[in-house]
């Protein structure tokens, strides 16, 4: 196989506020407020969300799953866009954004629903003010661009009550970036100035796609265009990420209009456990990425600028541990749906010929059981 | 309710007060849903300060706002893909299609998400959107404008698909179909908006039940939108060779209301249909194979259809030969009656 | 022709040189196609370095170059609209959309740009455009990877809308859809991949005709793509209960081959048709209303269909209960024998 | 009615090459080398283009045509652009372009038949190398962009050779900018390089809507994100928009990848013959703009400028009257097709079926008629 090479070297401009070696840097449009102790929780996370990440992927090997869509590399981008929200922001996730979903606390098992096959959602994306996961690539955008229009005539932006104010976010890849909904989501949000930050996780591939195939220029530099700024921050610092968002979502709240975040990072596993990468990439690239580990330099940081305690870091190893047991076990048990089920909930009000199948399906349904 | 009488001189009286055209209720229908429910929102290409190229929503932004009536970037698959988002947000959208040959741009909107998404959430939430689309031909206009794309609607599971034939089932049936928890898919036969003033009924019928709008005992026409004037017609000239047509407005296209169908063709053991659309994989050929279905010992004849032709949409030139007119009609009519 | 047989192990030997699966079948047509004519190119997301997620056109951009084989943007809309563009150019695009439930985005350039593009030029170009889909459930995937959207191209006129069952059908059709001056839409059982390996035969069908898979005398069994193992299945079971089922495997859904079908009903005087699609609106009830217009006295039972139900594909644990199974295939033919 | 007052003044830099006075003036970047003579054959264009279409309008009026767009005050935008082609070179437009019709020797005749009702197209696009008029707004700028991809496959770029080096232009408007098809055009242009000139045509309104609907900063701002240079140009200035048209398709036949230019420019005359604007906009502002009128400023210059002489002028408008009377004349004889035709070139091999069905509509036809 010809070796994809690429220069994987960050823009100058990129925001970064912690350095893979974990140095703490700062950025003039970007400053971060944040505790030592705010930097553990998101260490924590970081590593819960990697864990149930692992744990799905066994659970896929093992039968358990169908599929899984795994966030390796990408959990800096997703917990630190994930914490900048606030509970009454909505967020419209893809299919792989399960940091975000930590964040949004949907439980580690109603996120594998999907993927065993015993639904095809799970979690009530109103309560937990997260969308279902969409798989048609972009279609998420404008859902999230036409919620933003509905924030805008609830009157819930530019209050200055903090508790009203209200903002969306709207998750993408850089494949999808090419998709015509997406760049309908840009028209709409710019013409209409409308509190939605789209962040787009640039994990430099779309399957085996490489972004250049996507797009010759910086995928932030699109938003000037469609009236609005964009960015690009490390999406494997998770403070980068977490400064960026919130920024970018408080320009939302306060009216300031839309933006795009490019978070520049690294889909380092398969696309899914579908995806033989050995086909298309160089093993090399993830090697040089994994100097740049999301986790590994808040740890560092931790460890040698915050001189939080080995005792912390066995903690959340013993809540990792925890985790997997839980989910673990927890996949196994989820029961399968019932044959009739297929019929409910395809119409609020199930029409009559809905109903003939359903009840036909029944007996036939007892009658070769029987 | 708000004092609609001055604001607007093309509404100036209420729906009741008189006979109406079918552009005229459906504008009553659209206020009369505004006006019931701030969650509703019209949104659209033109439908604001033009009032749609049609004039459907004429008034409707001055009186609402423009958060209310929204025109929109020239943009089908945002037009559904953001009524997703309203909806989510807890909002009733009603979106103006402004001619049937421009739905497919939001096509993977409407089949992908709109269709699927109270299933997929396992009903946690709703999709009361309203995708309005005039339809049909015979106005004379250039490609895309005449088209009738309803059956790729309602092959699809999910969705609803009514169409209106006269101004009282418009005025009733688009406040149904706002009201509605489901997505409706509502198709209004351009060709009818101005045709004929009629007085609104007092009350709708349901919006997923048919409508025998003529009895008769010989034969069953089928009928939705455009093609049940053609119907009814037909029957008048039937009449006079003592031919005796029930012709029945199909009304809602998904889901089909059998029984009346059945309860139909039962009696007159002949069923003529008749639409617009492409004939094969149309409506006609799903209600031809359920009628056999269901009522195979009671069928004289097989179903027939009458119906446009497997062809592209014809130059406007042409129209009136390729449409399902009433020679044709009445041809098939002969036909199933001599079998 | 180029020497194949060294470049790429799995397309090591000639299609006609043993039994291939019909992943095999398709890439080998694809190749064979390619060096026939150096117009045609093969576009879609993934198609070049992976070979497409099924590895349908695994090692030909390594043969033919990135200027034959085209890893393209993320966007269906445009392979598709960039496909009518290189076909203006003189090009022969064969277009792959991953996963049939992704072909919606491109649903507005297949209905109203390609299917009538040759019509609106009154026929000055053509546009040889093949759009291949692996369409289909049971494979355990999770939602919009399962879909069969046949009918709506069947329904758009100006379409030829194909399936295979078998690897020697995939390797012949595919040719003769590239081959074929009309757009066709190709639709592959995604499932039968890799379901067996079976010899190409020496020279294949015409691609709008229907073929009789296993004759018999009692009872037709319609069937097309995944669906015809399915058929055939049942044919064996049901041999043993001594009903012979003549089994037919469809291939074309538009145009439909109507002597074949009603050669087979007159004979049995009975159908059933098999398809996962969900029922209505499908590609049965078009067989279903033509087949009882043209057989009317020859039927001794209505058509009968077995397929999908009117839902939203469901979650791959349920697919197996949802799918037209062999025990729902089964049960319609006791049914319609005893009609 | 509220009156929709907007802002009119172009932008400081829309290259501008001939003033609304008559005046010629330079740009850096965009010379134009042109005789008085050359100008004054503009002049005819601009003339007989703007005279088809008022005869047009008056047929419609008559009811020989259906319906009619009008490109009144776009003349110089599409003269401009269409003299830059060369023969070679492919245009794309959309169902307003009666004067790239003209450049590309569509006979004004043949224009008619789509709104007649005769046809739905007319003309061989290959033969005139002019696309069919395409309705569906912005699905021509991918096909556009894909006929821009067979040109890279033939060779046809960058070698040097001017009879062989060939650029495609792709039409649209201000309001197809918003379309998910137009922005994936963007995306596969830049991302391949491609040989393209997307040229559009921002006449303020799209049907009822003014351009801020679709976007809050100019149009040709779009292009950058998408790796591709814009410009806008005096959309009512024929030599500005043949320099610029020129130029960027001469950049995209020496392989230097696409480009857009925005025309700015006034749809003077409503949407279509079906269209009211007085629901929608000042009549003021239609007053404004006829004041910058593409064809008076021609006329100014060759006058006090170039000297042409008055027999130049009348020579011009007898060729006006002729083709009013030819398109007079013409389109009243234009013979509708038979009703059987339209089983005609749906499929390149007439299927059965639909061979069934012609024969059953002939027969039928002839039983009506007898
Ligand atoms: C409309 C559509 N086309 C194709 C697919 C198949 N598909 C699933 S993921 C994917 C690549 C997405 O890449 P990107 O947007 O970069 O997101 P990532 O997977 O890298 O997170 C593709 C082509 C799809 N889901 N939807
Ligand atoms: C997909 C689609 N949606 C809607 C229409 C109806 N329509 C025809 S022209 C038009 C406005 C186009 O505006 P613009 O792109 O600015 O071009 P202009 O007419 O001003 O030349 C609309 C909405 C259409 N033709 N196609
Ligand atoms: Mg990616
Ligand atoms: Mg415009």
């Amino acid at each position: 196989m010809t070796e994809h090479v690429r220069a994987v070297h960050p823009e100058p401009n990129m925001v970064q506020l912690l350095t893979p070696e974990g140095q703490r840097v700062e950025h003039p449009d970007y400053p971060l407020d944040i505790t030592d102790d705010e930097i553990a929780a998101l260490y924590r996370d970081l590593v819960l969300v990697r864990r149930i990440d692992s744990e799905a992927i066994a659970l896929q090997r093992q039968g358990e799953l169908g599929l899984w869509a795994s966030l390796l590399g990408q959990e800096a981008a997703q917990i630190g866009s994930g914490r900048a929200l606030k509970r009454h922001d909505m967020a419209f996730p893809t299919y792989r954004e399960h940091g975000v979903a930590w964040c949004r606390d949907v439980d580690a098992l109603t996120l594998l629903g999907l993927y065993r096959g015993t639904n095809l959602g799970g979690w009530d994306p109103l309560a937990n003010n997260f969308n279902l996961y969409t798989i048609v690539i972009g279609a998420q955008t404008l859902h999230a661009t036409g919620y933003a229009m509905g924030v805008v005539r609830d009157g819930a932006v530019g209050t200055g009550d903090p508790e009203r104010d209200t903002a969306v976010l709207a998750f993408f890849g850089d494949g999808a970036s090419s998709q015509g909904d997406v760049n309908e989501a840009f028209v709409w949000a710019g013409a209409g100035n409308l509190p939605i930050v789209f962040f787009c996780q640039n994990n430099q591939w779309a399957i085996s796609e490489p972004v250049e195939r996507q797009s010759r220029v910086p995928l932030f530099q699109r938003a000037a265009g469609f009236g609005f700024p964009g960015v690009r921050v490390d999406g494997n610092d998770v403070l980068a990420c977490l400064a960026v968002t919130r920024k970018h979502l408080d320009n939302a709240r306060n009216a300031q209009g839309p933006s795009l975040i490019e978070a520049f990072t690294y889909r380092m596993n398969p696309h899914t456990t579908n995806d033989d990468p050995r086909r298309y990439r160089a093993l090399s690239e993830a090697e040089t990425w994994k100097l740049k580990d999301p986790i590994e330099r808040v740890r560092a940081y931790l460890t040698r600028e915050a001189r939080v305690e080995p005792e912390f870091f066995a903690a959340v190893e013993a809540e990792s541990l925890e985790m997997a047991e839980y989910v673990r076990a927890g996949c196994r048990a989820i029961p399968d749906p019932t044959p009739e089920s297929v019929f409910d909930n395809v119409y609020v009000d199930l029409p009559d010929e809905l109903r003939e199948q359903r009840e036909e399906f029944a007996s036939f349904v007892k009658s070769v059981s029987a | 309710m708000s004092d609609i009488s001055s604001a607007n001189p093309a509404v100036s009286s209420a729906p009741l007060g008189g006979p109406v055209t079918m552009a005229r209720a459906l504008n009553e229908g659209l206020r009369q849903a505004m006006e019931d429910d701030p969650k509703v929102v019209i949104m659209g290409e033109d439908v604001g300060r033009l009032g749609g190229v049609f004039r459907i929503t004429d008034g409707l932004q001055k009186d609402f706002g423009e958060d209310r009536v929204i025109d929109t970037p020239l943009a089908e698959s945002a037009i559904i893909g953001t009524a997703v988002g309203l909806a989510l947000r807890g909002y009733r959208p009603v979106c103006e299609i402004q001619f049937d040959g421009f739905v497919f741009p939001g096509f993977d909107q409407i089949v992908s998400q709109v269709a699927k998404i109270h299933n997929r959430a396992a009903g946690l939430v709703r999709m009361p959107i309203t995708i309005r689309i005039p339809f049909g031909g015979g106005i004379g206009a250039i490609e895309h404008h005449s088209e009738s794309p309803e059956t790729y609607f309602a092959h699809t599971p999910g969705l609803r698909v009514v169409s209106c034939s006269s101004p009282s089932d418009a005025y009733w049936m688009i406040q149904e179909a706002i009201a509605s928890d489901d997505p409706v898919v509502f198709f209004e036969p351009k060709r009818q908006y101005h045709a004929a003033k009629l007085p609104i009924e007092p009350a709708g019928t349901p919006l997923d039940q048919a409508r025998v709008v003529r009895p008769g005992r010989d034969v069953t026409v089928v009928a939705y939108g455009p093609t049940v004037a053609t119907a009814l017609t037909a029957a008048e000239t039937l009449k006079v060779d003592g031919v005796e047509a029930e012709v029945i407005d199909l009304r809602s296209m998904s889901p089909l209301d059998m029984p009346t169908l059945l309860d139909s063709v039962r009696r007159t053991g002949r069923m003529v249909i008749v639409h617009e659309a492409p004939q094969s994989f149309g409506i006609g050929s799903e209600i031809a194979a359920r009628v056999t279905e269901q009522a195979f010992y009671s069928l004289e004849a097989p179903v027939l259809r009458v119906t446009g032709f497997d062809t592209p949409y014809p130059p406007s030139r042409l129209e009136h030969d390729w449409l399902p007119n009433l020679d044709r009609l009445l041809d098939a009519v002969d036909r199933i009656m001599e079998f």
